[in-house]
């Protein structure tokens, strides 16, 4: 039975998008929305499984590894699973009412749903695969999705956008692949679990790895190498920008994170550890610099991403110590934890924000910054979803959001690294810069006429659950950290007084 | 060696020397219609005599059948294909020096 | 006999070497695509003389596919191009979106 | 040590990389662009045949052939949608390059 | 090991990062092409080099033949229709077409990380460990298979997943080519072509040949080199050969055909491999005794979906940039 329950993620997902593609345009959002509901249903009894026998492995095609492929499921795996299926629901159910609007330009809209499910598949697929060729697959699949999804709206910067997208995600994958095949020489076999036993400090492992990273770096869009993402994220239709965003990136961090602490702990030194932490940190700043400079609400928001996924890598140098000797102390729980409820607090923060944006784009007509003036007033659901995903963003107390950057700022403390505290700080003020700018203009009286084109309510309360979510995860610490000390490297390293951080 | 083994040398020798022909062809002819003629040497002849060479060597009926055909195929396809060169040269530059003008360049 | 497959193959390869200026020099298109044309069938001679040196029977399999497929890109390329002469000649600059 | 015939494919498919990595970022042609990761491809396979040649001339391994042949068909799948995009950018545009002051 | 084996090697080892250079550094587009087809070649002979005749089928079939098609084919849609409008694209054209010569300090820049990047390449290498392989694990695991060709064991039976997704990622490739290009990608057909006496000949001998060899190739596939992917790119090239000589027999399949012919493959492989769910075997395990028919009937399957996806490719990209010059901007659908 727990074959069916480890694969109803990928199976359900890919049946899904094959069935929408024959159906009638009209039925699509329908069926998605119920093979989405299928779906997180899969992933909940799945998490409930995880939390009640621990790990869940299961060989494909019945062969074992290294000759076949494992898919296995831990705290981590459970955790970005459902943070897809949450994110997914409601971004269905906005995509679902956006797409049957008759707005100017629709472009090849009618593929959405198999589009987003084959993403779907593949985002489950990452975060269920433990080989490393199966990944590069699964990654394709997610690539080439993505950027189908990306395109849609028919439009040249969208057009010109995708392309730059689908080349820095080719070119990261060949430099996965180049480094996979350069560890399969080596060491004989591609199961995360048998490599983690292998891999040494040599110099052929130290190039595998730098390659590996490098390439996913590229689809996880750090400093310097995000050039891509600004373009391609805000030119896409806003509920597949806040997939691209809140999710697509997650899938390729999820994977940094997993070869970091299962596969390259003993290839890994201080000083690698630094240098993710100082990109981290360039990214946090640079990012956050360049949304405060955007005139366009939608660059704006592509452009926090960038600085939000520096905050990602802060949690690298953090957990590296370890493998130098340095200690095994509870604070590694820290900068663990803080790291992962990051991704999470982000993924809901920017889908929210997308989502809004999309409203405010939508009923205005522009992507101008000052066009919003009085929205508190004739969009206040919005305007709200809104300021909840940026609270959660800048890491007031009682989001998400704060609770990473809490997280991180005590393990960095802790740690004795404390020049990562500053970069955290300074992160959430520019931060907090470009949030009240845009809702400094939203609280401001109108001047000129008030007329908007209408929204469906639909479309508002999508963006509201998701703002509402960004918050509430910062309430259900617990719970969450249950899930993610199963199997999590340091679990043993739990100390129980310390696991409820509530604020 | 064998009887046999010398017939596959000298008619390997001779194939070689069709494709060094069609090569100096190639390289060294002035129009694109000589160049042409140079290529089909290689294909045809070349090719021709190699596998005709290796036909000594192989055992059984189907391998050599496998051979001819390959040949067949060859010779088959690079005529088409150079009766399709030779049309388009003459549609695109009306004239049999194939010199068309350098506009492929931009 | 090994020695001569190896040499053959060796003198083709060396072959196609030379052959590549024709690529650089031109001057026309077709002038490229007929060295494409000479790599392919070149291809095909050191693939069936491997078949015999290494030996590996699959690879008179592999010449078979490169012969089957060389013509496409022969007639892709005069299709692209012929066409088009030929749709500027018979209708002026007339889109057909 | 011999030099054997794996290892001079080893390096090349290094040299294939640095080639292909250098005209992705030089190049400015779409085109160009898409030929050029079509060359990390080469070389990522190019590498994985490489190595499974080493441990045995008679038998080699299976698994990285079979690996590469994956590879080739999902990376020829890629190639043939930049080529679409490329073409529906020019088809729109006309323009086959990515703007000055764009990141390349 | 000859010395000549090795000046062999050598050689083509030479030739492959040359021809690279070149299709990146060769100033006009053209070249380019004709160089990457080149490249496709050189590489289908160092496959056989390294005793890999699979892999070699592949890449002859794809690299060499159904890409050096797409490529050829995409080069006049790249190189047409400049002639008209204004000074702006022309610029453009000429700009995009022809490689830049570089300043010398990026050469130099450029020359120098290469030589850092070969001297750390050739390092690993000498210090890469003598890795065990999967060779004894597959070749004990080969009576179970259910075939007699170790790759194509692999491929569809010990890592039959990868081949699963891989067949999706062929079907995706198509859905985003969709996106690129429009709705209109089906529908929008060729302009009634004069077929020429001696080409139409030509297919007529042709196609039936290479509908045979597919079908041999894919027979091969289960005892030798061979199989569903080779095969299917051989019956999708007889399709592109069909479309490029002017017959139009595919343009008028309608839509829900042309989706269940993409779908086709990736469908029935999954139902295949769902199928073991429920009897309480693993996802895509075949029952033990029939294995060998079970992978028949899902690589039958692929080789048909992949041609027609490839045939796709083909017909959609023609779609995409077929026509002179910028079309109408505002598309309704």
């Amino acid at each position: 039975m727990s074959g069916l329950l480890v694969t109803l993620p990928l199976i359900l997902p890919i049946v899904g998008a094959l069935v929408c593609l024959f159906l009638p345009a009209r039925a699509r959002p329908w069926f998605g929305l119920a093979a989405s509901l299928a779906i997180t249903l899969a992933v909940l009894a799945l998490a409930r499984a995880t939390v009640l026998s621990g790990e869940l492995t299961h060989s494909l095609g019945g062969w074992a590894p290294p000759l076949g492929i494992a898919l296995r499921v831990d705290g981590l795996a459970c955790v970005f699973l459902l943070l897809t299926a949450f994110v997914g629901l409601p971004v269905g159910v906005y995509a679902a009412k956006y797409f049957a609007l008759p707005a100017e330009a629709k472009g090849e809209a009618f593929l959405f749903w198999p589009l987003w499910l084959f993403l779907w598949a593949a985002m489950n697929g990452i975060y269920l695969s433990v080989d490393l060729f199966n990944l590069y697959v699964v990654i394709e699949v997610l690539g080439i999705s993505a950027v189908a999804l990306a395109i849609l709206s028919g439009r040249p910067a969208a057009l010109l956008g995708g392309l730059r997208y689908l080349l820095a995600a080719l070119v990261g994958s060949m430099a996965y692949l180049l480094g996979v095949a350069l560890i399969y020489g080596s060491f004989g076999t591609l199961d995360l679990t048998l490599l983690g036993a292998l891999a040494d400090t040599g110099f052929t492992t130290r190039l595998a790895l730098s390659l590996i990273l490098t390439g996913l770096l590229v689809k996880t869009a750090l400093f310097p190498l995000h050039f891509w993402l600004p373009s391609a994220h805000a030119s896409a239709d806003p509920p597949v920008s806040a997939i691209l965003s809140s999710l697509v990136v997650k899938a390729s961090f999820y994977l940094i994170l997993r070869l970091w602490v299962d596969v390259f702990d003993a290839t890994l030194t201080y000083a690698i550890g630094q240098a993710m932490g100082a990109l981290g940190a360039v990214a946090v700043v640079w990012g956050s610099y360049q949304a405060l400079r955007q005139k366009s609400l939608k660059l704006m928001v592509a452009h926090s991403t960038v600085g939000q996924v520096g905050y990602l890598f802060l949690l690298f140098p953090l957990i590296t110590v370890a493998y130098e000797g340095l200690g095994d102390s509870p604070w590694l729980v820290h900068a663990w934890t803080g790291g992962i409820y990051q991704a999470l607090a982000h993924g809901f923060a920017k889908a929210a924000m997308f989502l809004a944006v999309g409203i405010f784009v939508l009923a205005t007509g522009t992507d101008d910054r000052e066009s919003i003036v009085n929205m508190v007033g004739r969009l206040p659901m919005t305007t709200f979803a809104f300021a909840l995903a940026g609270v959660s963003l800048i890491g007031l107390p009682p989001s998400g959001g704060f609770v990473a950057k809490w997280m991180l700022l005590k393990a960095a403390f802790s740690s004795g690294q404390w020049w990562w505290a500053p970069m955290v700080l300074w992160g959430s003020f520019l931060t907090a810069g470009y949030v009240f700018m845009i809702l400094r203009v939203a609280f401001a009286p109108s001047r000129g006429s008030d007329r908007l084109r209408p929204v469906p309510r639909v479309l508002e309360a999508a963006a509201l659950a998701l703002g509402i979510g960004a918050i509430l995860i910062g309430f259900r610490a617990e719970e969450i950290l249950t899930l993610i000390d199963i199997e999590s490297p340091f679990a043993d390293l739990v100390d129980p007084n310390e696991g409820g951080i509530s604020p | 060696m064998s009887p046999a083994d010398w017939a596959t040398f000298a008619l390997g020798a001779i194939g070689a020397f069709f494709f060094l022909g069609g090569t100096l062809g190639l390289l060294r002819f002035p129009d694109l219609f000589s160049r042409l003629h140079a290529l089909t040497k290689a294909d045809n002849l070349g090719l021709g005599f190699i596998v005709a060479g290796l036909l000594f060597q192989t055992g059984s009926v189907a391998v050599g059948l496998k051979l001819i055909l390959i040949w067949g195929l060859a010779l088959f396809a690079s005529s088409t294909a150079c009766y399709a060169i030779g049309r388009h040269a003459l549609t695109r530059s009306g004239t049999a020096t194939g010199e068309e003008a350098e506009n492929e360049r931009s | 006999m090994g020695i001569f497959y190896i040499v053959m193959t060796l003198f083709l390869l060396a072959n196609m070497a030379a052959a590549m200026a024709r690529v650089f020099r031109g001057p026309t298109a077709a002038d490229r695509l007929m060295t494409a044309q000479l790599f392919g069938t070149t291809g095909v001679g050191i693939l069936v003389l491997l078949a015999e040196a290494v030996p590996q029977p699959a690879l008179r399999d592999v010449a078979l596919v490169f012969t089957l497929l060389a013509v496409l890109v022969v007639l892709a390329f005069t299709r692209g191009h012929t066409g088009q002469a030929e749709e500027a000649r018979s209708r002026g600059n007339g889109g057909d979106a | 040590m011999s030099v054997e015939t794996h290892d001079i494919y080893m390096v090349a498919a290094g040299l294939v990389f640095a080639v292909g990595l250098g005209g992705v970022f030089l190049c400015r042609h779409f085109f160009r662009k898409i030929i050029a990761t079509k060359m990390l491809g080469a070389a990522a396979f190019l590498l994985l045949v490489s190595v499974s040649r080493r441990d045995a001339l008679d038998a080699p391994d299976p698994v990285p052939h079979a690996m590469v042949i994956t590879g080739i068909v999902v990376a020829v799948s890629a190639s043939a949608f930049a080529l679409a995009l490329a073409r529906r950018i020019r088809a729109e545009t006309g323009q086959s390059t990515f703007e000055e002051g764009d990141a390349p | 090991m000859s010395g000549a084996d090795i000046l062999f090697d050598f050689l083509l080892a030479a030739l492959l990062v040359l021809l690279a250079w070149r299709a990146l550094a060769a100033p006009q587009l053209y070249q380019a092409a004709i160089f990457f087809i080149a490249f496709g070649l050189a590489m289908a002979l160092a496959w056989t080099r390294m005793n890999a005749p699979d892999v070699a089928l592949a890449e002859a079939a794809i690299g060499a033949g159904l890409l050096g098609v797409l490529l050829i084919d995409s080069l006049a849609a790249f190189t047409r229709g400049r002639e008209r409008g204004e000074a702006g694209s022309k610029h453009c054209a000429d700009e995009g077409t022809r490689a830049r010569p570089m300043p010398r300090v990026s050469q130099a820049v450029v020359a120098a990380a290469g030589v850092v990047f070969a001297a750390v390449w050739v390092t690993a290498i000498l210090r890469m460990p003598e890795g065990g392989g999967l060779t004894a694990i597959a070749g004990a695991a080969m009576p179970e298979s259910g075939v007699a060709h170790p790759v194509t064991a692999v491929l569809l039976n010990f890592r039959g997943y990868d081949t699963w997704l891989e067949v999706g990622v062929l079907l995706l490739a198509m859905l985003g080519i969709f996106c690129a290009v429009g709705k209109t990608g089906f529908e929008r057909e060729q302009r009634p072509a004069h077929i020429d006496p001696l080409i139409n000949w030509l297919v007529r001998f042709l196609v039936p040949l290479m509908v045979l060899v597919s079908g041999y190739i894919l027979w091969l596939g289960k005892t030798a080199p061979g199989g569903a992917f080779q095969s299917g790119v051989i019956l999708g090239a007889a399709g592109i050969l069909l479309r490029i000589a002017g017959f139009r027999t595919f343009g008028r399949l309608p839509v829900w055909a042309w989706k269940t012919g993409l779908v086709f493959g990736f469908a029935v492989f999954l139902a295949v491999g769902a199928a073991a769910l429920p009897a309480g075997r693993s996802f895509l395990e075949y029952p033990a005794e029939t294995a060998g028919a079970w992978i028949l009937i899902v690589e039958t399957a692929c080789a048909l979906s992949i041609g027609f996806t490839l045939l796709a490719f083909f017909v959609c990209l023609n779609a995409a940039g077929g026509c002179d010059g910028p079309r109408q901007p505002n598309r309704t659908n």
